[in-house]
């Protein structure tokens, strides 16, 4: 829409001459769009890790209550929530959180491990939940896109095909994740009853590993996340239909009728659509890896925001949420970046 | 008609083929033309005439299912004969009373077939020059691609090296009469107007000196001046560059301009050949559809009148 | 499509590797570690520290870790622990230990008097809150006498002081003060003198090695504690043990999946007797629950033994406040069976009349909201049971699921229930007092009876454990008469062990106390 | 009369010309929402239907879907579970469809500080991870499937107005929608008529469609974790794939989660399957 009114727009106003935007630096340009890009990032984060503080916050059940059970007198809960930092306002608390947060400080757990840096706490089983996350979504979109060149344009009779895995596919994950579970198990218990050999170390699932015991969990979890939730049918006819519409579009024919190689052109141009479904795609992908790595018991975020918020624990929570919401601002941030540098049409659009 | 052994081009039965919601429809039905060298042969029809279809098949680049299912296209460049349809018997079965063809194993030998004889043999430009530039590749770069492609076939001691092939494609864009040829060859498609994408598409085309520029309605969309600069333009280029065109068009009066031969198609079909002295001709018998097309682009009055 | 095909040929390669490199990594067999005892835990240490110690976990988890003056050995009798002897005044006022000498802190420091004091100081400070303040209160003044001699004075006299130096003794170089916070390091990297030291407390594992500058002698080479919330996990991980995965020992084992490991060659199930008992305290704000009739046709409704065989398997149907273990305990009287009859008649005369289906007095339905905290073992299915079972008289309930932290402002601070299921857990010391006293703290069931108080009160006084004894024999009766609590039962508890380990003894309430005896394989 | 027959005609041929995911997808969710109507109509009685003495009976003639570990009919629970996220999933939808559909009409329509303020609130709501948000709130607030339903609307509603935006942008440049404003239409007509009503329907019933299985997904999901779903004794499918899943008996565990499965895929192609109709009716 956008492009077609400004072609016929630049075609009334300079028909011979070169046209070009109105005359700016080019670095100052890019100077202006990062930081209205951060800008916009920071407040985003603030304004979604105010809503969290709230209502965790705000939340009935208390746990200085919970820790000193009945025997509790109100100096001794008065001092304890004075320790815990539960004795400021909500805003001041809040306020007092954002800005050592600023400084890298995300404070100390007060209940769930109590006295450890969140931010030793959060880091590493947030890193587990996005690796996850991103694995289960490269291994889809290369899947996808193995497929899609495989199959080439829709046909009627590759319904059949589609079909049954688009409805296995819409399976939530975490029901995969239980089901390839319990056929593992089972599969293993089988070859051990016959032949005896030794396990591999993360039987029986769930058993506790983290990544230097074995990869295999993760592999399994991200399998499930790919195997469900629609992920890789969502991925395949988007990629396809990006793929299809590229290879037979004006241009690439025009490359191949000059013959020359398409090859470039079209990973060029495929670079910001694939990227932009990767963006739109992780935020729904980390949030069935919250379960899903529950199943398998890996030390991600999951497990820990759910304990976190089961005990109260307010800087933990509000921790690992802000990790979440990061992941994603970061991700469109590089993907408003790719795209700057990829295509220039970008940055001359002006954001 | 040319003779055979001359043409560039030699189209002769072209069928084409598409399956619709509606079941199978023809749309270019035993198509037969031929181009002779130099020569710029005017393919005139309203939209849905097949005549882009026909010019499409020539380059392999039909899409959809079936595409070509008949035919011989004879396309001679460099004193070589490639006959690009001669397999397509082999990639054709009958099923249900309906012939079908291979559809992947086509398309694998048809872009094996094609691989050569893009660029050298035969070029396009198309009716949309913005959406026919990468939009995300400077226009320089796109004409130093084709001199690169071009250059690729020939032996290696008389290829261009790359400074030399820059300075070409520098010289292309001022052939093609850009103002300012520096800063256009470092500019997007998106940040020159239409004319100029056109014309950059044009240099992209002729800079791989081919045998045949296949022209598909290159003015549509263009303003009515930068129109005519357009064919004025390509018309001296293809002079320069003793290279073949078939030009595409529902304007007539461009038609009279540039080609030497007309072919008029409706339905899929061609109604009338014609040299474009004869169409000129005003007293002279003309097919019906012919007479409708001439009358409404004021070439001829009514009968009436 | 070939142009696209071409694409993914460079990549071919690529791709075999990764494909070929994964399948590898996950084929890896494992690397047994042996020497390791690895035992799962359903909820997390609260703290490693033995003050902040709040749930049975952390309980558990410390007795590797820290070491008190004095313990109960198997027989039951006191033993010295880090005292070496004792001698109490015969007034029962203060007692004097004398310490084990060469014993040595995690960290290489010598262990002395000063800690244990130390430790009483900061127990007693102010500053420091924790749950369990009240077991250090007894004390009026501590004072180490030299390096190795310490006595303590009391408030009251003691019949036997020594019992109560049961505490973990913490290192006094490693505070600044005696005002010791939740959220120091220590809490996480403790100190002790037990077997044990810590090694690594991450998410989901606290890693522990064998300390090598122990006094004593221990068997296993390191211990892990896993944190696996959900029980069929724990089961799981048992079944498949002594193959370099999963765990060597499973605390509770419920007892619907007992029958898994019935006739296990790899693991054994070994019964220990804890000092807790289940009950459904009634709330004595609820207007219909203060008519004892009320209380005792819900008593009479229940199917206790099909609750309990049903749902949690084997143990003990209970009278009163006492397991049947407990010299507490008076078996004279019988514990209430089922009878529907009783249970309508008694409704009816506290003028609850059935009118379809439901019991009414005037307008009011008698329909009561039954609270339960989602961490007990199978409460849901026990509040369906009870649930069905009081409709059957014509009492209606609705159930009410909540988390710990819910369950806590909602039960014992706004005292929003009707009824409530839950456990009491008794350490050595089987003290009702705070249970059932007037507005004592544990006392969240508001239940006030000026009877039950004058025995409470009678028994605190009593030093003579005969006549102590019979008091609270008295307690049992008066309480299941007006049952402010109906008793339930006290659990028959399995532990599955795997049979690597040998020489197992479980203490019932710390469980690990006689791990330095314990070998693996 | 004739009427009701030409649409009968229509609905036939709409049959006819769909493909055969569409139509295998209207069936089931036909039967879901047939299910869901006659639900209250069905009396249960959670509490009465535990009988221990027929515990893990395997499917039967008496009872089709067998009994779970609790003796009670899985087959009756499963039907009675439709109750629980079918209302609850039907207003969440319905709401998160009219608010979205209305605040990105406003937002795309009018533009200026009061569309950019309701637009930067809406990202704000969009930028919370969903999954956290509702772990979080489940985890501190009691169970309810209301409050999920209502916390899934919340967090569904800037997605939606998005997608309305969008369209309503790229609508207001439309000829005829101009031609609208130039024949004097009120605003509030163009918006809620011409633009969300015919334009946007499609498009907002497959976001409802959607919203409601995400209900139906998010409380399966939430009964895992740790019952955070429906509550027993009342079923709903997720708390029976979650309280059974331990069991001996494979029936209580899987038939509700083949129920899932299959429901949510035919709720998402049914979705996709309207929207497509649309645009090939538009075309």
């Amino acid at each position: 829409m956008n492009q077609e009114a400004a072609s016929q727009k630049s075609v009334t106003s300079s028909s011979l001459h070169d046209h070009r935007p109105a005359e700016r630096s080019p670095l100052m340009t890019w100077i202006g769009w990062v930081v209205s890009k951060l800008a916009r990032g920071l407040s985003l984060l603030i304004g979604s890790s105010f809503i969290i503080y709230t209502v965790l916050r705000s939340a009935p059940g208390d746990m200085v209550d919970l820790i000193l059970g009945l025997n509790g007198t109100p100096e001794m809960k008065a001092d304890l929530r004075a320790e815990f930092g539960l004795d400021l306002s909500l805003v001041e608390g809040y306020l007092g959180w954002a800005s050592r947060a600023l400084t890298g400080d995300l404070g100390i757990s007060i209940t769930f491990m109590p006295g450890e840096p969140v931010l030793e706490l959060a880091g590493p089983a947030f890193l587990v939940t996005l690796g996850i996350a991103i694995v289960s979504l490269f291994m889809s979109i290369a899947v996808a896109y193995g497929l899609a060149i495989f199959l080439g344009p829709p046909r009627p009779r590759q319904t059949l095909l589609l079909g049954p895995i688009q409805l296995l596919n819409a399976a939530p994950s975490f029901v995969v994740a239980i089901c390839l579970a319990k056929l593992i198990n089972e599969l293993i218990q089988f070859q051990l009853a016959g032949g005896g050999q030794i396990p591999p170390s993360w039987y029986p699932i769930p058993t506790y590993q983290r990544l230097s015991d074995s990869i295999a969990p993760f592999v399994f979890a991200a399998l499930s996340i790919s195997l469900g939730d629609g992920l890789f049918t969502d991925l395949f006819n988007a990629l396809r239909s990006e793929l299809n519409n590229l290879s037979n579009s004006l241009f690439i024919n025009a490359v191949r009728a000059k013959g020359a190689s398409v090859r470039p052109h079209l990973v060029k141009n495929l670079i910001v659509p694939t990227l932009s479904i990767f963006t739109a795609r992780l935020p729904l992908v980390l949030s069935a890896v919250v379960i899903v790595e529950y199943i398998f018991t890996l030390d991600g975020s999951g497990y820990l925001l759910l304990q976190a918020a089961k005990n109260r624990d307010v800087p933990v929570v509000v921790g690992v949420s802000l990790f979440f919401i990061l992941a994603v601002i970061v991700m469109n941030l590089i993907l408003d970046l790719v795209k700057a540098l990829v295509d220039p049409r970008e940055v001359a659009k002006g954001e | 008609m040319s003779d055979h052994t001359t043409s560039v081009v030699d189209v002769r039965d072209l069928v084409i083929e598409f399956d619709t919601p509606r079941g199978r429809s023809r749309v270019v039905d035993e198509v037969s033309f031929s181009v002779s060298p130099g020569e710029v042969l005017g393919i005139l029809g309203e939209s849905g005439s097949g005549k882009t279809m026909s010019t499409q098949a020539l380059l392999g680049l039909i899409d959809g299912y079936p595409g070509v299912m008949g035919g011989q296209i004879d396309l001679t460049f460099q004193g070589e004969r490639h006959s690009l349809l001669s397999e397509l018997p082999h990639f054709l079965f009958e099923k249900r009373g309906q012939l079908e063809k291979q559809e992947r194993g086509w398309r694998k030998h048809r872009f094996k077939a094609m691989a050569s004889l893009w660029g050298r043999g035969a070029t396009a430009i198309f009716q949309n020059p913005r959406r026919s530039l990468d939009p995300l590749m400077t226009v320089g770069q796109q004409v130093l691609e084709s001199i690169t492609a071009r250059e690729a076939h020939k032996p290696d001691d008389t290829k261009l090296n790359k400074e030399a092939q820059s300075i070409e494609a520098l010289e292309w864009l001022e052939r093609v009469k850009m103002v300012n040829p520096k800063r256009v060859f470092g500019s997007y498609p998106h940040e020159l107007s239409g004319g100029m994408c056109q014309r950059a598409m044009i240099a992209v085309a002729l800079a791989c000196k081919p045998s045949v520029l296949i022209a598909d309605e290159p003015t549509t969309g263009l303003d009515a001046t930068v129109r005519a600069q357009v064919v004025h333009l390509l018309q001296d280029l293809i002079r320069d560059e003793r290279c073949a065109m078939l030009y595409i068009t529902h304007d007539i009066r461009e038609m009279l301009y540039l080609a030497d031969r007309v072919i008029v198609m409706r339905h899929g079909k061609v109604l009338e050949r014609v040299s474009t002295e004869d169409l000129k001709d005003r007293s002279s018998e003309r097919h019906p559809y012919t007479r409708t097309l001439l009358e409404a682009a004021g070439m001829i009055g009514g009968d009436n009148e | 499509m070939t142009k696209v095909d071409q694409i993914l040929i460079p990549y071919r390669r690529a791709l075999y590797i990764l494909i070929g490199v994964v399948s590898l990594t996950l084929a890896t067999p494992s690397i047994s570690s042996a020497q390791v005892f690895r035992y799962p835990e359903s909820s997390k240490q609260s703290s490693l520290m033995p003050f902040f110690v709040e749930n049975m976990s952390a309980v558990r988890i410390t007795e590797f870790i820290f070491e008190p003056l004095v313990t109960k050995n198997k027989r039951g009798d006191i033993q010295g622990v880090l005292a070496q002897s004792w001698s109490a005044s015969p007034d029962g006022m203060s007692i004097t230990f004398k310490l084990r000498q060469g014993v040595k802190w995690h960290d290489g420091k010598t262990f002395t008097a000063r800690d244990v004091a130390f430790t009483v100081k900061a127990a007693q400070d102010k500053k420091t809150i924790f749950n369990s303040k009240s077991k250090y209160r007894f004390i009026r003044r501590v004072e180490a006498i030299g390096e190795y001699q310490v006595r303590f004075t009391f408030i009251q006299p003691k019949k036997r002081p020594e019992e109560l130096f049961n505490f973990k003794i913490i290192p006094a170089h490693a505070f600044k003060g005696t005002a010791i916070k939740r959220l120091d390091k220590f809490n996480r990297r403790p100190i002790g003198t037990g077997p044990y030291k810590v090694q690594e407390a991450a998410l989901r594992v606290t890693k522990l090695v064998k300390f090598n500058g122990y006094w004593g002698r221990s068997n296993t080479q390191a211990v892990e504690m896993i944190h696996t919330p959900d029980s069929s996990e724990q089961i799981n991980l048992l079944k498949y043990s002594g193959q370099g995965s999963g765990v060597q020992a499973v605390i509770f084992i419920p007892p619907k999946n007992l029958s898994i490991f019935e006739n296990s060659d790899t693991v054994v199930l070994e019964p220990y007797h804890t000092v807790s008992w289940w009950y459904l305290a009634f709330n004595h704000k609820t207007k219909a629950l203060q008519d004892v009739r009320v209380r005792q046709a819900v008593a009479l409704a229940m199917d206790r033994e099909e609750l309990l065989g049903a749902h949690l398997g084997q143990g003990d149907l209970l009278s009163g406040p006492f397991t049947e273990s407990s010299p507490y305990y008076n078996f004279d009287v019988e514990a209430r069976e089922q009878d529907l009859e009783e249970a309508r008649r008694l409704l009816d005369e506290a003028g609850y009349k059935l009118k379809r289906g439901i019991r009414k007095r005037g307008r009011s339905k008698l329909s009561l909201s039954f609270v339960l905290n989602k961490d007990l073992p199978n409460s849901q299915q026990l509040a369906l049971s009870i649930q069905a079972q009081l409709k059957q008289v014509g009492i209606l309930v609705t159930t009410k699921f909540v988390d710990a932290a819910l369950y806590q402002e909602q039960v014992f601070n706004r005292k929003k229930f009707d009824l409530t299921m839950n456990v009491w857990s008794f350490n050595e010391i089987e003290d009702v007092y705070p249970l059932f006293k007037t507005g004592a703290p544990s006392n969240y069931i508001s239940y006030s009876n000026a009877e039950v108080d004058a025995k409470l009160d009678a028994s605190r006084r009593e030093t003579d454990y005969k006549i102590h004894k019979e008091t609270m024999k008295q307690l049992h009766e008066m309480l299941n008469e007006d049952l402010p609590y109906v008793f339930l039962w006290s659990l028959d508890i399995y532990s599955g062990l795997s049979r690597q380990l040998k020489n197992i003894f479980i203490q019932p309430y710390y469980y690990y106390s006689f791990f330095k005896d314990w070998s693996l394989r | 009369m004739s009427k009701i027959k030409v649409s009968k005609i229509k609905v036939i041929k709409i049959w006819r010309a769909s493909s055969l995911s569409f139509q295998l997808s209207s069936l089931v969710v036909f039967a879901v929402f047939l299910c869901g109507l006659v639900n209250p109509l069905i009396s249960y009685d959670p509490v009465l239907d535990v009988d221990l003495s027929r515990r893990d009976l395997a499917p039967s003639l008496s009872f089709v879907m067998g009994t779970d570990g609790q003796g009670r009919s899985v087959g009756l629970r499963l039907l009675k579970g439709v109750e629980a996220f079918f209302f609850p999933g039907l207003i969440a939808g319905f709401f998160a469809a009219l608010i979205g559909g209305g605040l990105g009409a406003i937002c795309g329509y009018l533009g200026g500080w009061v569309g950019r303020s309701i637009a930067a609130i809406l990202e704000l709501i969009d930028t919370l991870p969903r999954m956290v948000f509702l772990v979080l709130i489940c985890t501190i607030y009691p169970p309810s499937i209301l409050l999920i339903a209502m916390i899934s609307c919340l967090l569904f509603i800037p997605s939606i107005a998005t997608v309305v935006r969008r369209k309503v942008e790229s609508l207001g440049a439309e000829d005829y929608i101009l031609a609208h404003v130039a024949h004097g239409f009120h605003p509030l007509k163009i918006i809620s008529y011409h633009i969300l009503w015919l334009q946007c329907r499609a498009l907002l019933t497959r976001q409802l469609i959607f919203v409601f299985s995400y209900v139906l997904f998010i409380e399966t999901a939430l009964s895992y974790l740790g019952d955070y779903g429906v509550q027993e004794p009342y079923p709903s499918w997720g708390n029976m794939v979650a309280q059974s899943r331990i069991s001996v008996a494979a029936w209580p565990w899987a038939i509700p989660a083949v129920a899932i499965i299959v429901t949510i895929a035919a709720l998402l192609a049914f979705g996709d399957g309207i929207a497509r109709r649309d645009e090939e009716v538009k075309r």
